[in-house]
């Protein structure tokens, strides 16, 4: 089977539609199981009682926006060193999904702050570097709306994710380094409760639910980049099927 | 020494030409006519390697851009439609400075002599920002007498702004690049008085889709 | 004249030709300093524990700020066309645009932290750690922003979108840069964050040239 | 199973504002992505369709 055959837009774009059903059910299946074993199976926290359910989604979230800055930035060098539009196109369609993961991260971890540690931000090592990964991503996809031309925005956008990912680990060891230097870690998300089987289960469940997801929108998202920037090719024209 | 095979060049959803196939041996001259906007700086920038085509391949000496961009580099001279020169520096300080970063040769003499060819000997102490368009050109052309031992010219619009005099001095300068077997790739919308016999001339406009 | 030496040479001359503009973002600096004290109010205990974040952080802003000059003219003028012909590697002629850009920013900003650094009553030790560290970390932020500057080359709103990718990656640089200074006043030694800083220079160097150089080849074509 | 009935499932041990703050904000989000998606699909593939018809490709 030769994969190379997928790597043009045009082969790749059924390819894709047909995919995409397949993601949404599994990823709600999996939402639905996790939610179920976080509500309904994993047992109240002695310490933090039952606010500590934010858990189940605060740490996937936290999971898949770096994961996905990872997978963007690999699509963006494919992008740039085998100069194929199609992994170009998937790293911009992962883009505003990963940036949505690292907001619901920081607004869940805030959220599961308040009532744990009485402050809505807490300038813990793990938060801060989410909320300056959260500027990464603003910055690749600013960069890549202010240049016209498709292409050059691609390749410019490729480089910068790549100066990006080589930045993360230095960004999150400075950020731990600073945050040991000034606070002791007193007060750190990392030291989460102690992780029950079921919890730890309920977390994983969904954690892929996230992953799921995040396929199945980028995928839909690099459907309407492929339709946007082909719309001149001829193959566009015989697109028969409505979806 | 440069052969062109099946290049097309677009910009943006617009063709600006396809199959564009082209071979030229040592000590021809080839001219590119075009309206505005048909694509003309658009192949020399893809010639020079600045920008990849949409399709097609460039040889020099028999050997893509991609592997002999060092030869290419070290053979090239290119003047663009912009002058490259900085509005705040003398004209001879440009041409010292461009000298130095195309290592072409540099000792004074040679650079006093291209400033006399170009006629600024008087001018070449003054900032290039107090120069004409036309003077400006000549400055920037400068450039052509230190490189003669290049064996590959590229220029876009050399003769634009020049008045006769500097555009009789240059063709006798290509001409004679020429004749010493070097290959020059020019485009101009003026008629200009080139080696006939050496001369083969492009219409880009016909190869536009 | 080997062509770095040249572009060396050539961007300090066009530099030393338009002095006013280099002044500015040195002035940018001293004002933004100067600002904190009026809103912080001027009491000394207070002053002297914020110093080194203001003072770094005022740093690297200027040195942000002259970040579009080093590619804007040339690209402009078509200077950069020919650094690009050159026979000479890209990365290396990068490199020279980048010391230049250090010499011209980062340096007179470590010149001046110490003044100020008195200013807001830091003693001798905590100024003189503020210096090295500012030296030692402004290369880094020109290599950095370098980058920036290339991405954003000939785009529309590029001043302000350059802040916007170059900050998050100066964060590091922040954190080592200000820490050092403040390690004097906790008595535990700057050591520690100086080489960290010395770390990143040794990142940013060859990864820096890299990056700009693929972003002017992308961004003339 | 914890909760003893819907209400005290719903008051989450005290701290309902904050898991259903977290929680819905969360849902609302993945909601509206999707929701944007599918809009941006289909204006995209009007679009096409609407060049392929008006001449097709130059």
């Amino acid at each position: 089977m030769n994969w190379f055959k997928f790597s043009s837009p045009q082969t790749f774009y059924p390819l894709a539609g047909r995919l995409i059903p397949v993601f949404w059910v599994l990823a709600v299946v999996l939402a639905v199981a996790g939610l179920y074993i976080g509500f309904f199976v994993a047992p109240t926290d002695f310490q933090q009682g039952d606010a500590y359910r934010i858990i189940f989604i605060h740490v996937p979230a936290a999971w898949m926006s770096m994961f996905i800055y990872l997978v963007m930035a690999g699509w963006a060098a494919l992008g740039l060193v085998l100069n194929t539009r199609l992994s170009s196109m998937m790293a911009s369609a992962l883009a505003p999904t990963g940036a949505l993961m690292t907001f619901i991260a920081l607004w869940t971890g805030s959220f599961w702050g308040r009532p744990t540690w009485g402050t809505w931000w807490v300038w813990d090592a793990r938060l801060t570097s989410e909320l300056i990964l959260l500027f990464l991503y603003i910055g690749f996809m600013a960069l890549h709306a202010s240049i016209d031309e498709p292409r050059r925005a691609d390749k410019a956008a490729a480089i910068l994710a790549i100066v990006g990912v080589v930045n993360v680990p230095i960004i999150y060891f400075s950020v731990k380094w600073w945050n040991t230097l000034h606070q002791g870690a007193s007060v750190s998300l990392t030291r989460a409760p102690s992780m029950a089987t079921t919890m730890l289960l309920g977390m994983l469940v969904m954690a892929i639910a996230f992953w799921m997801y995040s396929i199945a929108a980028a995928l839909s998202r690099v459907r309407s980049i492929i339709l946007e920037r082909e719309r001149n090719s001829a193959w566009i024209g015989q697109l028969q099927e409505s979806r | 020494m440069l052969e062109v095979r099946d290049l097309a060049c677009w910009r943006g959803d617009q063709c600006l030409f396809d199959g564009l196939d082209v071979r030229l041996g040592a000590g021809e001259v080839l001219w590119i006519e075009g309206a505005n906007g048909s694509g003309k700086t658009s192949l020399m920038r893809i010639l020079c390697g600045l920008s990849p085509p949409e399709r097609g391949e460039i040889r020099w000496k028999g050997r893509t851009l991609r592997e002999g961009r060092d030869t290419l580099l070290h053979d090239l001279m290119y003047l663009g439609h912009l002058n490259a020169l900085k509005d705040d520096l003398t004209v001879a300080e440009n041409l010292d400075f461009h000298a130095s970063i195309l290592e072409l040769p540099r000792d004074g003499r040679l650079v006093g002599e291209a400033i006399e060819a170009v006629g600024l000997t008087s001018r070449q102490d003054l900032p290039v920002r107090v120069l004409s368009q036309g003077q400006r050109r000549r400055a920037a052309l400068a450039r052509l007498w230190l490189a003669t031992d290049r064996p590959l010219w590229i220029l876009d619009e050399p003769f634009a702004a020049l008045d006769t005099a500097s555009v009789d001095s240059l063709s006798d300068l290509v001409a004679s690049h020429v004749e010493r077997g070097h290959v020059v790739v020019l485009s101009t919308h003026q008629e200009v008085p080139l080696p006939v016999s050496r001369t083969r001339r492009l219409r880009l406009d016909a190869l536009s889709r | 004249m080997n062509p770095l030496l040249a572009v060396f040479r050539r961007d300090l001359l066009q530099a030393w030709r338009r002095r006013a503009d280099w002044l500015t973002t040195f002035f940018f600096f001293v004002i933004v300093v100067s600002l904190f004290p009026l809103g912080v109010g001027p009491e000394p205990a207070m002053l002297r524990t914020i110093a080194p974040g203001i003072l770094w952080v005022a740093a690297l802003l200027a040195a942000m700020l002259s970040l579009p000059r080093v590619f804007e003219s040339d690209f402009a003028d078509g200077a950069l066309e020919q650094l690009l012909l050159s026979p000479e590697p890209l990365p290396l002629l990068v490199l020279s645009k980048t010391t230049a850009h250090w010499l011209l920013s980062g340096v007179p900003l470590a010149l001046m932290a110490p003044v100020l650094g008195l200013q807001f009553g830091l003693d001798v030790e905590a100024v003189r750690v503020l210096f090295w560290s500012l030296l030692l970390g402004t290369p880094c932020l020109s290599l950095i922003g370098v980058v920036g500057a290339a991405l954003t080359l000939g785009v529309r709103g590029g001043g302000v979108l350059i802040a916007l990718l170059v900050l998050p990656l100066y964060i590091p640089v922040l954190i080592f840069g200000a820490g050092a200074v403040e390690t004097v006043a906790t008595g535990t030694g700057a050591a520690g964050h100086l080489s960290l800083l010395g770390a990143c220079l040794c990142i940013a160097l060859p990864l820096a040239p890299w990056g700009a150089s693929a972003a002017l080849r992308v961004a003339l074509e | 199973m914890q909760w003893g009935s819907v209400g005290e499932f719903f008051s989450m041990g005290g701290y309902a504002e904050y898991v259903w703050g977290a929680f819905g904000v969360t849902l609302v989000l993945m909601v509206g992505e999707v929701v944007v998606l599918g809009r941006r699909h289909a204006a995209a593939l009007r679009d096409a369709r609407r060049l392929a018809r008006a001449g097709g490709p130059r």
